[in-house]
């Protein structure tokens, strides 16, 4: 009697997974636990698709913000170029990004395993597909923030060589340091404790670096400094650059909340300072505006909401709402400031302003990530926070300057001030982007 | 014949279009333009960089019309175009020697 | 022998909770039954997110539809303005809004706890933030309705000032009423029985009559009447303004949808009930319009889609999916009349139909959600249905129009003559939105 | 004792689904197993609707691609068409649409049960409205994508019937044959083991020989071909095309991934293979056309992405992710000798690239999900997968073609030239699109 | 040499250039415009409101030819634009006191 | 009075600008034209047809001077938009009959 009872305890607890939750099959509690973990996973999936769907779309986002910011003459090569960043971006990922980035890493310094998804052919574990689907999205938005800086210049067949490039080794050799272990890795910053949860510096100030490094060897646009002073170059659609903000803060709910990659009740907290971030980087960078110019300036204030967004990206959940309005507010205000800086002091010429939202405000974001940290401060936290920024920077802008300094003195990395002042639409792709409407004579200059 | 070229502000366009169909004009051309004169543009601010927007747009209309109505029709353009502003605009006035309907082939006046 | 085995029982079904489900841990029943409460409470996080999201996406729906339908030398302040009333009115109802709304509520007329958020900096519990993650994005749809009723015609300013106060107060007032319940609150209307399932009259009407005392008190824009007589000003791009309508859709299955706050199955009904109507909205403005005008009016149909959701979202869980298609034909009908009714007879300048879409077919919406309930029409719910409808507006019409009224009597509502001439653009924020291109003269009366 | 025991076992195992998990009651092991079923069930409706929410979205990238890629003198009119064949089109796949596809078929060629929905005013099972949502906006999907092919000369009122035919007859009935089984059909196509997931066949290929057929009844643009040589009419916005073509791809995850209908782990590789070969369509289509007109083409790079999402529909569940780069790229490759092939030599006026990049490569994507199937590859699965593209061919070329046809007869398919040199907007809808902008005399040729 | 100001309809611009071609015309320059004469605009409805569209787009073409090819422009533009309908557009010619080729400093007919 | 039309280059219309106040300018007009003369456009491929670019993108400058200013400007104009590249553009002189400022009703040299 007594072995029966065991004997049914027994299978019902352990032996059960055999018979595992399926059909009409009897349940049973192992049986039950088991499906309870699947259906949690089929959550998990879930959650990380769609939050990765969303990213992908940031790239629609990315592609209108840098075409409605500059000239309709070259709207159609900063399209091509965001479409190809993320088509050649994402072979090259599949290729060796994501091996370098989460293969197994003897050193701390690079992943070596995992090329190909040659993990995927191996297991068939389709944790490691769903978790590439939201890592290459990450990939192409570091990427695609290049494109902003140098739109208006920059040889098609260079920015294609720069893509592969940071998706293939730049972008992962960082992204392994401090995101390694969250698949085979083990990187040595993330070792140290260092906090970016979704990538302020991961992902933002690494192409706002190499944004940096490309724009500055590239040089300014024709027209845009005379005799030393910086000239406005207006872009050609507020409306269509705005609606690339819109759809940029939409995806970024999917960069920041889906970084959990798990269906968990964390994200609402993610959500919420994703929020409030952003309206207060808007906020921010408005009144700053109204003060410093008298009006409030919309394409800075745009600048402001994805400064927002940038600078709660590290800190998104690990901070409290109250501090979230605060990071964004000051994002907002930095951003004003870096984009002057950057424009009339250094005199680098980035025309969508992805140095200071990207670059600038991920930094920012890192060290807010530190200083307002939810469970308290220690200098320790800020020094590896700091120690993350400058990381990324002395890894990013060498390797991209010298990368930009090698296209440059080989294939070229700008067109003809000819095709420049014509416009690269029609010298790169032979084709103009609105031929149905008459172009303004100012805005050819 | 004589054309009548009048750079005017683009709100008036409705007024002046009417004085001229009072004086018996029944064709016009309108062009958009950009252009200053006394009054100059205006300095703007974009991206924290100051910039002279220099050229201020306006409409050009063009007008034919026989000799004997240049007169009448000046002063129709000029009193529904003035608002005693600056940047009210101005009218220049060309001889035209000749005019052909396409459609009829008629030429001089009757093409008008 | 029976003790041991009934101790084991209990160790099972009770005791186990403290084991619960976690790492490999030996699973039981008690601690099953929780891990699928959690695995439940996942999901309804992700949908009530997700959905939020969604809803979120349709301030791009609204800057665009807006944009589309009014002239280009406006462009830009619209834009800014439907960017600022979520920005200014997110962190306003995080600080105030949401408490009036969903804080305890003694008198049934508003909540008094729940200020900056702070059940959250309390309890932690996680629920807080994704509901009020869900409802922030449903007072920025209430805000935002108002920019396109007062658009080419309002200072910048006193539009911000406008924002602060609906998301801060109005809306959350009115809002407390009808779904305070949902969590802290308790409203004297839901008492009742009010059926709003979605906000039919809590966002749209209430949005609708705000824009009809803000279109009342600033007047028409110049030029629209002209000796007594309704003038046409064409909007700039229906491309643009059709790309809104359809983001606006998008978004609206979160908004409805999403009002399960809940990953159930009566999301279905839901969203099948929001397509249909849709569907008949467009179907029905078109007919209307090519029997009245001769021709299919694209602005007219594009009205009349978002006049079918309207109608369908205080009914959307509780009428059949024949009935939606008749509540959304009957919306399309409505919105024709209410726009032309609006426009020359009440002569009240409405530039996009916010009015007819939002506040009367918000009415139309919340009184079809009682006569065509699923489970019946009585007398009462009818009448309950009025109450609410007449509620909002006897809430709402009066104070935002005493708020517009001592905006404009302060700071003053309207810019001047020659700013609405030369365009908000230049006058507010010292840039065009399409520099690149040449504009038309008839365009600028 | 026994007994005692064995009725506790009972009452555990069986009889205690009538107490259920819901509310305090005690948890059992069988009511436990059935609250994990219908939290799995809720989570497969989430995910099952927010993939056809994001199918929906299609709508607005169809309508800005065919817009961006025609004349402004016709966006209205494209839009129009775009909206209205999601209007009609979904109340006539809610009357009898889905009852043809997916009613009970006695044989195999069509359905005959379950018009008006009527399937479920009956069983109230809300899985039959969650299934019709993500059908419906399949259907649309098909119906829409003759809009491209024919537009800038189709008659409004000719394309609302031709509208209401694909999506209540055509697109049903050969879905029936493929698909049928999902629900209460039965076809002959699945019978023989047909492989089309997510319809490269089903709904791209039908599309795209309806468009086939609509585009030579009614006969090229006025201006297409002179003396026999095609010339070219160049689309008004290449920025609101691509903004169209990066909707489609983010709307297509939830066209491939959410047609499993289901929230579980197959979704990942079905991501990736979309991913993958969309971005390899937009590598190829590149390429070729960089070798073959000197420079990389942005129209057909848009193309080739698009190419490469139909190619990989089909098979995106069962081929490896290094073969849906194949697939991918050779449909980019497929779709520019394609447009090449229909526009010059067969002389076919396909504005969009409609035929090519969903007929051919929906054909294409048919045979490639046999030819790369993961589990290998027979001559029988190749056989039916090329029994499938000829049936769908066979049966929607002929039938779509006597439609227009009988259109083009009765009540006229195309418009006057006049209407279609001063384009559709005036003549069908009393609009333009955009009234502050001048056109470019080039343009209107 | 004479300006010819031919304002046409904007389908008939190709073979208008084709016609001045064969002339022996080697430039041309083509404005947007929007006008009305005989041919008035048209009623439209927006949002249920009439309204009457004025000016109706049409294309301008703006060439100097030698006095003595005068004839000759203007009847191959008559012909080239003619479709006999209402709105066909009209000529205008000018005189031309001067011509200066930018790029050389040439001047006269040889500028041309 | 005279009218100087110039179509140039557009990167080119600041210099112009500024070469032309130089000389005493004080107000001018500027349109968005589409042209071709020497410089012929270029063929281009569009999903996979060639076409051609027939008309390039100008802008015509129109600038009336006070008779005696004829010259300088004239010279000021040439000398700024000289890049000695094909497709420099072209200038034309007209006489101009009359000239009134709306604004003040004045007429000739003093409304310039
Ligand atoms: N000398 C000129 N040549 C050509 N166009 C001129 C000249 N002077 C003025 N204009 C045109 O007339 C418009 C109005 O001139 P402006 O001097 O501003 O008006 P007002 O004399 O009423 O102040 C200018 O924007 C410009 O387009
Ligand atoms: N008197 C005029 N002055 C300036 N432009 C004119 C005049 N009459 C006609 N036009 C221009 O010529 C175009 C064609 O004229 P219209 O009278 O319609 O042609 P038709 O004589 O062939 O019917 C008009 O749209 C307008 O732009
Ligand atoms: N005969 C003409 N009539 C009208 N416009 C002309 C004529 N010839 C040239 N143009 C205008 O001048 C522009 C420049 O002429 P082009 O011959 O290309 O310059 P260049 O002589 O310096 O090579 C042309 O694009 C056209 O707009």
């Amino acid at each position: 009697m007594k072995r029966f009872i065991s004997l049914i305890l027994l299978v019902m607890m352990l032996a059960i997974p055999l018979v595992s939750f399926a059909g009409d099959a009897m349940p049973t509690v192992a049986g039950n636990a088991e499906a309870i973990k699947t259906v949690q996973t089929n959550a998990d999936f879930l959650w990380t698709l769609v939050a990765a769907f969303m990213v992908f779309f940031m790239q629609a986002g990315f592609a209108m913000v840098e075409a409605g910011f500059t000239r309709a003459k070259n709207a159609v090569n900063i399209i091509m170029k965001n479409l190809m960043d993320m088509s050649l971006g994402a072979i090259a990922y599949w290729a060796i990004g994501f091996a370098l980035m989460f293969g197994v890493s003897k050193t701390g310094w690079f992943g070596t395993t995992g090329f190909f998804l040659s993990d995927y052919v191996a297991d068939k574990d389709p944790w490691t597909l769903a978790f590439w689907m939201f890592q290459v999205v990450f990939a192409a938005t570091a990427a695609t923030i290049v494109s902003g800086a140098m739109a208006e210049r920059t040889k098609f067949i260079s920015y294609l060589i720069y893509s592969v490039v940071i998706s293939g080794l730049i972008y992962p050799i960082f992204g392994s340091w401090a995101w390694g272990s969250l698949y085979k890795g083990s990187g040595w910053l993330e070792g140290l404790g260092f906090i970016d949860f979704a990538g302020s510096t991961v992902v933002h100030s690494v192409g706002g670096w190499a944004a940096l490094a490309g724009a500055i060897v590239i040089g300014p646009r024709i027209g845009k400094y005379v005799n030393g002073k910086a000239k406005a170059i207006p872009g050609h659609s507020i409306t269509i650059g705005a609606l690339g903000v819109f759809i940029l803060w939409f995806g970024w709910y999917g960069f920041n909340a889906g970084s959990t990659t798990a269906a968990n009740t964390d994200t609402a907290l993610i959500a919420v300072n994703t929020t409030l971030a952003a309206c207060a980087g808007a906020f921010g960078a408005m009144v700053i505006s109204w003060i410093k110019f008298k009006k409030p300036d919309a394409t800075m204030t745009l600048n402001g909401t994805l400064a927002g967004l940038v600078g709660i990206t590290a800190g998104c959940a690990n901070v409290l709402p109250g501090s979230a309005i605060l990071i964004g507010l000051l994002a907002g205000v930095i951003v004003v400031f870096a984009v002057i800086f950057i424009d009339q002091t250094l005199k680098v010429d980035d025309p969508v302003g992805a140095i200071s939202v990207h670059g600038v405000c991920g930094a920012w974001g890192t060290l807010a990530a530190g200083l307002f940290n939810a469970g308290g401060v220690t200098l320790k936290i800020v020094g590896v926070q700091l120690l993350g920024i400058g990381a990324a920077f002395l890894w990013v802008f060498p390797t991209a300057f010298v990368l930009f300094k090698l296209i440059d003195k080989t294939i070229g990395l700008r067109t003809s001030p000819e095709e420049e002042l014509e416009g690269l639409d029609i010298g790169e792709h032979g084709l103009v982007a609105y031929p149905d409407f008459q172009v303004n004579p100012e805005a050819n200059g | 014949m004589k054309k009548i070229e009048a750079i005017i502000k683009h709100f008036k366009l409705d007024d002046v279009r009417k004085a001229l169909m009072d004086t018996g004009a029944i064709g016009m051309t309108v062009i958009e333009v950009k252009g200053f004169g006394r009054q100059k543009g205006h300095m703007e601010v974009y991206r924290g960089v100051e910039y002279e927007v220099q050229f201020l747009p306006k409409v050009k209309i063009d007008v034919i019309v026989p000799s004997e109505k240049l007169e009448e029709s000046l002063k129709a353009i000029r009193d529904a175009a003035n608002t005693g502003e600056i940047g009210d605009g101005k009218i220049f006035v060309y001889n035209v020697e000749q005019c052909i309907r396409i459609r009829t082939g008629e030429s001089g006046k009757e093409a008008l």
